[in-house]
């Protein structure tokens, strides 16, 4: 980002190579090192291993083509990036999405959610050691794709949805199957934290270790849980509504130094456990209250908005996801932007990494919850 | 063993130039003995230990190569052992070459003084103990030479982590075998078997409440010694790719492995002979006796059942070390150090002391019965956490309304 | 002071019971069923039939229900589909004479299958496709040199064609017969202009 | 016992382990990497220990093993290895001059052949293999406690004093790299 050679300057320092084939970058990412002993004194994170110009494929694809390419702007929550973009592009068209098909989406987006922390806490233990917990974790997750795969018909790459809607109706008998899960996954979380979240040796590798203050979270465009457990309370869902969350009750889980500071690692961790219990949470109350009618309005086959530009957000499992689109009115977007949260989170890396170990890196990386394809689009 | 051979020896009247030859002979075949153990018991215990972490992650484990997978060590390691030696150019030569035979021959060599059995021991050193800690010193020299001469900055940190770790926590290890040998009065691990008893007060563990505590403290040291997790600083995936394994492939690679599962039988018979009452048969006071007393297959059966039984406890040991593998993260060097010199050291001496003052205790006229209560409740409270421990289980079991499922083999 | 030796007699306490807890959970995972599926072969019945039937696997392709409407080679964001139609001047019948699939590059979005308007283009729940050779991913529906008269669906009459939320038996397997591999096609990619399909009244 | 020493075997193994102390003190000496040298300082430390076993004195080759090999010379190789210029180990052990280290070879070797020959060299024929543990023990415990009790303190004395090292090499991480 900065400066790609990091100096030597005392000759008692070792520039390492952190990536980009490292198991605890979570994907393609370099982090160039620069350590003292096992400290780090600089941190250069350098992204683009993984880029594969999906905003420009954006410019050339019809506009409901393109869909299929948003799942892969993070693929782990594919169904945000969905979502973000059929809302910019109903927001151009104007078109109202019928109240059960925001409902669906409401609960895909939460199933997503869920699957999506799960990952990142499944990892997160991962980089500190622990490999069951990860597998314990991977165990839920596909039952979870299982009506992720009823739902949609695909198990990560999903393109459920539709501008204007999604395509088909929940298929019968899910609702009560998922409901049957909810119940299960709301005991498998105290378990998890028995195995995992509560163990000694992982709280001490994570409390107190790499606070962000509420300051300079904000100062680096941090959103979603990171952003959270520094203590700001600030979630989309909740501050910008959009599709049928207002509906719905939950619970905006902020870091409250549960054991340790509002804001370490620990904080980022806990922040994610409590989402999933208050995602299971949404998807209960919108099963329970799922609405009749349509799932699709009615939109031309040839898409083809006005001119305009429209800015469009959800609250991604990685924070703030957005969709920047710019329309010439011709059948194609003439620009097309994503604004993802890893990205912003490895602004924060520099800031507050130089101090750490190297242990203590891939835990706090591992806390950022950063997927790599997210990161360079 | 040994006195058998020489009576054979002595028997055959052998030239002393002979002689020479027929030790020489009878070291190579205890050496092949033990190697040919150490090597199958690595190989089945990797075996084992990828399908209990299978099961424990509710997944099955290799279970294709051989009836359940048991043939999977064999087709593993004759992979290692067909697949090319890749030497890296910058590396240093030499001491990359040697390192793994070293790592290896440290833990190897620690087999020469393990009793497997009453009488069964290749060398009955009279300072067992103590040589088991020293040789498996240089298990570090090598470990500090994969890493140094790997010429990868990450294996240089995780051969600079090993070496810093062992060392440190060979100091609370010492402490915690100090504080048995005070009980027992001497290094020699067949005698330090012979002093405890066949039931569970007999042993060293609920010896005193000094012992109970030196238990977990050298349960925990050489874990740490033997770079096992919690404690696998230096080989740290997520930290450092593999930490001095990283350029390692093929034979040499495997070597290490073998020093790794090696040792995991070190220690737990180490853990085995200090704290759990070795090879002690419930309900026989005095095995020494009962096997002088017989002759022939009677003393075979008595030997075999006195191995048996320290099979059985090595081997839940061995179990127990790869279930705490698979369920603990790992710490950080810092955290590692912090453990060693604040709470490991301290309360090592602490243990030290305690036993030597119960020895005194036991020696007063009244010692011998509150000695008696102490070693029963402390029994009282192994089996009271035991039951704790049972229950939990089935209640994690429950809460999820898993089914209980029995089937070992999948 | 005194709240750093409480600290430190409590870290010894927690560790124990973390451990405890912990070895615990794993522990009673011995006694409960993997939830491994043995996949392929130690399996009761067969992955592609336990699938939902909304599983969008590899394109299958039921020619004799297009009708040459071309709509999902329109919607493909990735041209992995391509159609041909010829007209019979005489009879005035049109004819599909090209009808591939290239699974190479298909992304399984589910687009075309859903602006079919008869289903004749629709996801199968077949999704082991692996093979040797790239040119063995380019699934012809309709063999070079064939000619298939146009689907005419009745007014009024529902489609014979799938709607997507029934089951769907297995694929074509294709690729279980490779086509005869045209050398010059081997090395790269596949070159769709020289595939020997006709080319008159390409209708794209 | 008896047999160990009446057959050549504990010569045939003196001789190893003299051509093992030699040989890796030669490599020592030799040696243009000093890491190299490092690690050859195992082998002749093992060496020693193996003279010591074939002595019957057990106790004091785990010692040698135990704090030589496990200690000493993992605090050598650290220092070695900690060295700022051992980026270069291929050259990184010069020779100080010849002539200086011929002189110093004649005079070591000279007063060592001189000791060799005064020394009154006795064979004990010590074919009983008493446990020298016991010994050691009551000897460190009673007539030597003092100096034992005088290095001990000298120990825990370089214990802190490294720990107070450590601690200030720490502090001097340069500020200006931790900001980024």
């Amino acid at each position: 980002m900065t400066q790609l050679i990091l100096e030597d300057q005392h000759g008692e320092t070792t520039m390492v190579n952190m990536g980009p084939q490292h198991p605890s970058t979570h994907g393609v990412i370099n982090l160039r090192l620069l350590l003292q002993g096992e400290v780090i004194a600089k941190i250069d994170p350098i992204v683009g291993f993984l880029h594969r110009s999906i905003e420009k494929l954006g410019e050339m694809t019809p506009y409901p083509g393109f869909l299929p390419y948003t799942d892969r702007v993070d693929y782990l929550s594919a169904m945000f990036g969905n979502q973000v973009y059929c809302m910019a592009v109903e927001e151009l068209l104007g078109v109202e999405v019928p109240r059960r098909a925001e409902y669906l989406r409401v609960i895909a987006c939460e199933l997503n959610r869920i699957i999506s922390h799960l990952i990142a806490v499944g990892t997160m233990a991962m980089d500190l050691g622990a490999f069951t917990p990860f597998l314990h974790a991977i165990r839920e997750r596909e039952t979870v794709n299982d009506f992720m795969e009823r739902i949609c018909g695909a198990r990560i790459n999903y393109s459920y949805m539709r501008i204007g809607g999604v395509p088909r109706d929940l298929e019968p008998g899910l609702d009560k199957d998922i409901l049957k899960f909810l119940d299960r996954f709301e005991k498998f979380i105290p378990e998890f934290n028995r195995l995992i979240t509560g163990n000694e040796i992982f709280v001490r590798r994570l409390i107190d270790l790499a606070v962000i203050p509420a300051a300079d979270a904000i100062s680096c465009g941090l959103s979603g849980p990171n952003l959270r457990s520094s203590g700001v309370d600030y979630d989309l869902r909740r501050d910008r509504p959009y599709s049928a969350y207002p509906e719905f009750e939950f619970r905006v889980v902020t870091g409250e130094g549960y054991r340790g500071q509002t804001g370490d690692c620990y904080a980022r961790y806990w922040v994610r456990i409590d989402e999933m219990l208050e995602s299971a949470k949404i998807v209960r109350q919108a099963l329970l209250g799922l609405p009749e009618g349509d799932v699709k309005a009615k939109v031309p086959r040839k898409i083809t908005p006005p001119k305009g530009e429209v800015y469009s957000a959800v609250e991604s499992s990685r924070g703030e996801m957005g969709c920047y689109l710019v329309s010439d009115g011709g059948e194609q977007p003439l620009r097309v932007r994503f604004r993802t949260g890893s990205f912003t989170a490895m602004t924060v890396l520099p800031k507050i990494v130089p101090g750490l170990m190297v242990a203590d890196l891939t835990a706090f990386f591992g806390s950022l919850d950063v997927v790599a394809p997210e990161i360079d689009r | 063993m040994k006195e058998l051979f020489f009576e054979l020896s002595q028997s055959w009247q052998l030239e002393p130039l002979e002689m020479t030859g027929a030790i020489a002979l009878w070291l190579v075949v205890v050496s092949a003995i033990v190697l040919s153990f150490v090597a199958t018991f690595a190989g089945v215990t990797s075996w084992v230990e990828r399908r209990v972490a299978g099961r424990m992650m509710s997944r099955i484990g290799p279970n294709r190569v051989g009836p359940q997978g048991f043939l999977q060590w064999m087709a593993d390691g004759l992979k290692c052992f067909l697949k090319e030696d890749v030497i890296p150019n910058e590396v240093d030569k030499p001491l990359f070459r040697f390192a793994p035979y070293l790592v290896f021959t440290g833990t190897f060599a620690a087999f020469a003084a393990l009793p497997f059995g009453y009488g069964i021991v290749a060398a009955d050193l009279n300072i067992g103990i103590f040589y088991v800690t020293a040789i498996t010193a240089l298990v570090v020299i090598g470990i500090l030479m994969a890493g140094w001469s790997s010429n990868n900055k990450w294996s240089l940190l995780g051969g600079v982590r090993s070496a810093a770790q062992i060392v440190s926590y060979e100091i609370p290890s010492g402490l915690a075998i100090l504080s048995v040998v005070v009980l027992a009065g001497t290094l020699n691990l067949q005698a330090i078997i012979a002093g405890q008893g066949g039931f569970p007060w007999d042993w060293y563990i609920f010896n005193n409440p000094f012992t109970l505590m030196a238990f977990f403290i050298f349960f925990a040291s050489i874990l740490a010694e033997g770079n096992r997790t919690p404690f696998d600083l230096p080989e740290a995936e997520s930290e450092l790719v593999a930490g001095y394994l990283t350029e390692y492939s093929g034979m040499r690679f495997v070597f290490f492995f073998f020093g790794e599962w090696a040792n995991l039988w070190v220690m737990s018979a180490l853990i085995t002979t200090l704290f759990l009452g070795g090879w002690q048969i419930p309900g026989v006071a005095d095995l020494a006796g009962v096997v002088a007393g017989v002759q022939g297959a009677a003393k075979t059966l008595w030997i075999l059942l006195s191995v048996v039984v320290f099979f059985a406890k090595t081997l839940v040991l061995v179990f127990v070390v790869i279930w705490i593998r698979w369920t603990l993260p790992r710490l950080r060097v810092d955290q590692l150090m912090v453990m060693c010199w604040k709470y490991f050291v301290p309360f090592g001496f602490l243990c030290m002391m305690g036993s030597a003052l119960f020895v005194l205790i036991a020696q007063s006229p009244l010692g011998e019965t509150v000695h008696l209560v102490v070693r029963l409740a402390l029994t009282g409270l192994g089996g009271l956490v035991l039951l704790l421990f049972v229950r939990r289980t089935i209640l994690n079991v429950r809460e999820l309304q898993d089914p209980f499922y029995f089937k070992v083999l999948e | 002071m005194s709240s750093t030796v409480f600290d430190y007699f409590t870290n010894i306490r927690n560790a124990f019971t973390s451990i405890f807890h912990g070895l615990a959970v794993t522990f009673s995972y011995l006694f409960r069923k993997p939830t491994t599926i043995q996949y392929p072969d130690r399996i009761d019945t067969p992955v592609q039939q336990m699938l939902p039937p909304l599983f969008r696997g590899i394109l299958e392709v039921d020619v004799g229900l297009c009708i040459g409407c071309n709509l999902c080679e329109k919607t493909c964001p990735l041209g992995c589909l391509r159609t041909a139609v010829v007209r019979d001047p005489e009879t005035n019948q049109r004819y599909i004479t090209r009808f591939d699939v290239d699974i190479s590059k298909c992304m399984v979005c589910g687009l075309c299958s859903e602006n079919c308007p008869t289903g004749a283009v629709r996801h199968s729940t077949e999704f082991e496709a692996s093979t040797a050779n790239m040119v063995n991913l380019v699934i012809r529906y309709v063999k070079p040199g064939e000619r298939i008269p146009v689907h005419k669906p009745v007014k009024g009459e529902e489609s014979p064609g799938l709607p997507q939320n029934e089951p769907i038996a297995r694929a074509h397997k294709e690729w279980d017969e490779p086509p005869p591999v045209d050398p010059d096609q081997v090395r790269g990619r596949v070159r769709w202009k020289n595939d020997g399909a006709p080319e008159e009244e390409q209708s794209s | 016992m008896t047999l160990l020493t009446a057959i050549g075997l504990s010569d045939i193994a003196f001789f190893i382990f003299a051509l093992l102390i030699i040989g890796c003190g030669a490599v020592v000496a030799f040696s243009r990497n000093i890491v190299h040298s490092g690690f050859a300082l195992m082998g002749t430390f093992a060496g020693v220990a193996g003279l010591y076993a074939l002595a019957f004195a057990q106790f004091i080759a785990a010692v040698q093993i135990m704090v030589y090999v496990g200690g000493v010379l993992v605090v050598i190789l650290f220092a070695i290895m900690m060295t700022r210029e051992i980026g270069r180990a291929e050259s990184s052990n010069p020779a100080v001059g010849r002539f200086p280290a011929v002189l110093l070879g004649v005079v070591i070797g000279a007063v060592l052949v001189f000791i060799a020959l005064q020394f009154p060299w006795t064979i004990n024929p010590s074919t009983d293999f008493d446990p020298t543990v016991n010994d050691l023990g009551d000897a460190l415990l009673s007539r030597f406690l003092i100096p034992f009790e005088v290095l001990s303190l000298l120990l825990l004395a370089v214990l802190v004093g490294a720990v107070m090292l450590v601690k200030k090499e720490i502090k001097a991480l340069p500020p200006e790299e931790k900001s980024s």
